[in-house]
């Protein structure tokens, strides 16, 4: 375990993220331009479809089904218990339960690759087909906490203006739902997923330099604007209190171990369980925050971006993951 | 030249709300809006962080009685639960009419 | 602190005139300006599209008889082909020399 | 609507300032201030150049003292080394006591 | 033929085409950062001069000559018969036609390096020095066209201004020649193939992996961005009728088999004459609009955009190009 | 000598350079994005400090030791008699003369880079420490000559303001320390030195391509943009006057004979010793313009950036690292 956690530590990835966070500590202007941040995810994103694509068009279907079901499964319970544990243990109001658990009913695309390239290096490559169940898993997360959110309210019924004019409504789940599937990283990665279907090995080979040559080293500058990011939240974790701070450590783990068992129960392999693991254990903080800023516009978006940004997701990068590949080994038969 | 006096409405705030905000002046009878990047700060706090787009300021040229309407809106929906700010200057047109 | 009214002449406009209306108003005898980027949207769509840049605003301090004749040039040889709008507002400068 | 006047004071100026502009506004007393990237041309070329970041729009909504009392700080100790103008406009908010 | 088009659809720069149509029918917010798109096709003409700089140091003058006049050729010819076409046939106004004759008169790179990737992927690589073809097609039609444009409206002469002062001109045509002489396109183009010639085989090699490497991949981004640019004004093909669709679609035919014939004619190699044709039959969307805009003010956007960008543009790229091709090779006596 | 040189002049980083220039005189409109810009100085910065690091943990402290004695004492030297020349001979005022020492006192990383590419070229790599002495040497000329300005003018002093609060002091030097350390050329280089230092040749494999295979080809970018910026400088040679136009020239000749001479009593190699010359002699135009701005805003910018950017860096670049080169490998005892 502690090899396994060294070499994750030493990896460009994680020493990016602490260079970032480090940054941000010491109060350096250090800032990446906000358009390059937009292009690396952009190119990440579309690189991830496109091989994911060109690897599902070798894939059968029958071994796809279990993982997919299992994943849906994950999409509609983790956002449950992450609701039931903020509302009741934690205390927080309905909306800002329901806000913080869409962002860990999603999925973070950043921690989904760290994890595939984490036991690839190490040896244990996931199944191609992996980046089809983060597009599965990204939308159902966020859809049942905001309907948990909205019925618990059941302030869904809006009043007519002073002016007798209609107000405009809040937002319905319908178009909250139509922005979720459109948005840009569900066209690049389900874009890409088809495209590199369509091209399959043969038209890929061209643009592979491109998209495969510079992958890593791409998401290494993205991570360090990712400990820039984290790190511009960690004064904010005074005001957010110590019961987020446990819940964004101990909820991953039970969400990833979750994730790892029904992985491996549905015939995954150890990396394929360890993907599987990292993606129910992190929080969006892409296509949750402004799905919920929206629907739910009376929770506090410190809360949710904290938790999912400066907690979650540094603790998944750097222990989280070799923690979940550490299990599939285990329930695999391994060391 | 011969100018017509006309309102200019001011609204800054979080770049998540722009659909919004343009459905609502469209709606309220604004001919025309011009939307600009910037970054600020207030005296709340709440919004969608820095991965997320900054603020944005919507300008909009029209008659003070859409301006009103407009303040009344944003007062009433918009200032409990988002970082908003707007105001009001005065301004002349010329052609006055492509604006009311 | 002792301050001179003076003229804000707002243009915005397709991003393309830049080079033009800079010529503009030099011409007129504005001493500065400052130009912005933005995006927006009128009564006319007339423009060149999304590939090549967006539009501008330019702002000018300026005295009101420069101010004037700036929206008598618009009006007579921008308005009829271009996506432009102009507006006057009154400001408070200090050392008003500086601008005329 | 019921709205109280303030004043709207802009500085636009070298991108460098930014960070001691702000500091300066919020010592005298503003409760916001939104920031905008602009570029721009004025009497005097003074300026730490093109690879370094343009100019920055820094507007503030304030009453009139705080304006004042802004005004005299840039002219004293701004105006003379930095390329920096500065002009108030009239505006009216609603809710004016979040403003002061 | 079919095989052909097949081979040109499931090419990445035709799915990441589709894709981006796709998004914005779809409405989604997908969009890339602005300055990426500027980065990126900055990156893709130096790419293209570097490139055909060192190719051009090996080339005789002699092999150039002919190849060079039918260009010049082309670039008088095309704008006229667009006009024609559209002035007696389409009844377009005089500033509309000169408009849009001088989209069609000039030439779009991407385009360009589309059918040049087309033919090297089917073993028919061009010669190379067409991107010396493609600067002397640049510019040419442009000025042809607003010539016209001039000369019919005959309104060159302005008055003086009400309070006397001088008029700012209506563009003199000199002024737009200096503006498309030295527009980015051109500096990148030419600069490079200046470049590109100097530093020679041994210099370009340090710099091959990132301009010759990356090059596909940054091309299928860039397609991804032209298909989101062609989709948002889909919708102006209502209003821009019929005749514009067909004059879209035929026009670039036509255009394309004389630059094929010439081509052919003028020595060019199979390769190099579908290259040529897919010059002839393209429009202009980077370098024309500007100078139309300026010096025709009059004339409608929304007419040569939607027609240079939304209609010719994805016609030469799915089916223009294999068009020309086949048509290439019936002339060289080959299938 | 000549051979050397004609082998820098056809190089693609002076050949960019050259046609950035060059559109900046014949007033083309190419520029290249302020983000593009910015993203590629994040990205050299980045890859010099993670190589450097990676070599780093090859070399002994012994080795460094000395280089890194003589490369302070270099930022000790220089901003002082680039002060004594301005003052004395060239009579600039004290604002202005520290304003301008303080550049030349510090150090151009771009330089540094061509010039550890143009040895590399010409087989005498340069060790791998060199990065380590870039960031010492970046910031002492800066405070060394600030301090030499606020001394000179003694009106740290500041007044209490009309209406009785306290100014904003002028900026302590203090705080401008934190500036330049903290800055983003610092934390980039430092931090990718740490970083490469711990991922070691393993860790740094994977992200070789991206860091490594594009230097060269991103360098070349960016050298266009650099020739675009001295180009829009050109104009102000004029008002800046002759004896800076010499200055500009001689002052690097001088510093980088100096860097050279004691490269070589270090121990450095012939490449070492060219690298620390050109740094040596080369004038900073990031990190100094704006420490400068803050802390003496008497002094004109139009003079030190002028001077740093449009006289210095591109005379280094054609003429001055092939000189510092042939006089390195005289004291080696080669031709
Ligand atoms: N007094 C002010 N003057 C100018 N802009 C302000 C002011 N107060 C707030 N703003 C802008 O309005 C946004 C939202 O304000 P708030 O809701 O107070 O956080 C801020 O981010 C600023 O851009
Ligand atoms: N009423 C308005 N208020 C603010 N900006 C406007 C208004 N009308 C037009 N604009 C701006 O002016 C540009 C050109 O307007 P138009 O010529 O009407 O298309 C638009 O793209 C907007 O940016
Ligand atoms: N008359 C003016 N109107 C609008 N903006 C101005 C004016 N004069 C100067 N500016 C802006 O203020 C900045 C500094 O001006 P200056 O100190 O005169 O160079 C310029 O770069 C412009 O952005
Ligand atoms: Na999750
Ligand atoms: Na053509
Ligand atoms: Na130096």
């Amino acid at each position: 375990m502690l090899e396994v956690l060294r070499i994750n530590l030493c990896s460009p990835i994680s020493l990016a993220f602490v260079l970032g966070l480090f940054a941000r500590i010491i109060r350096s202007e250090l800032s990446l331009p906000r358009e390059l941040y937009a292009s690396l995810s952009i190119y990440l994103l579309l690189a991830l479809g496109l091989k994911g694509g060109v690897e599902l068009s070798h894939a059968s279907m029958a071994e796809l089904a279990w993982p997919a079901v299992v994943t849906l499964l994950l999409g509609v319970i983790t956002p449950c218990t992450a609701y039931l544990v903020l509302r009741r243990i934690g205390r927080f109001s309905i909306a800002d339960s329901a806000g913080i658990a869409a962002h860990y009913g999603s999925v973070s695309a950043v921690t989904f690759i760290a994890a595939q390239q984490f036991v690839q290096t190490l040896g244990f490559p996931a199944e191609g087909f992996m980046p089809t169940l983060l597009t599965l898993l990204e939308s159902p997360g966020i859809h049942v906490a905001l309907g948990i959110g909205a019925v618990q309210t059941a302030r869904l019924a809006s009043q007519p203006r002073a002016d007798g004019s209609p107000p405009v409504e809040r937002r319905p789940l319908k178009e909250v739902l139509h922005e979720v599937l459109t948005a840009r990283s569900m066209i690049l990665l389900v874009g890409g997923l088809a495209c590199g279907f369509v091209m399959g090995e043969k038209g890929y080979e061209p643009v592979k330099p491109f998209f495969e040559g510079m992958f890593k080293g791409a998401l290494t500058l993205f991570l360090l604007e990712m400990g820039l990011a984290a790190g511009a939240r960690l004064g904010d974790l005074k005001s957010t209190g110590l019961f987020l701070l446990a819940f964004g450590m101990i909820m991953p783990i039970l969400h990833g171990s979750l994730g790892v068992f029904l992985g491996h129960w549905a015939g995954l392999s150890i990396g394929g369980a360890t993907v599987l693991g990292a993606m129910a254990a992190s929080a969006s903080y892409i296509a949750a925050p402004p799905a919920v800023r929206m629907t739910l516009p009376e929770a506090n978006p410190t809360l949710y971006l904290t938790a999912a940004l400066a907690i979650t997701f540094p603790f998944n990068i750097v222990l989280g993951i070799p923690i979940y590949f550490q299990l599939a080994r285990m329930l695999a038969g391994g060391s | 030249m011969h100018t017509v006096p006309l309102t200019l409405l001011t609204i800054i705030g979080e770049g998540l709300l722009r659909e919004r905000l343009i459905t609502e002046i469209e709606r309220a009878g604004a001919k025309g809006y011009t939307i600009t990047e910037c970054s600020g700060s207030g005296s709340r706090h709440r919004r969608v962080g820095e991965l997320l787009g900054e603020n944005m300021k919507l300008e909009c040229v029209v008659s003070p009685e859409v301006a009103d309407k407009l303040l009344g809106i944003l007062s009433d929906e918009y200032f409990p639960h988002f970082a908003v700010i707007a105001y009001l200057s005065p301004v002349s047109v010329i052609r006055g009419d492509k604006y009311v």
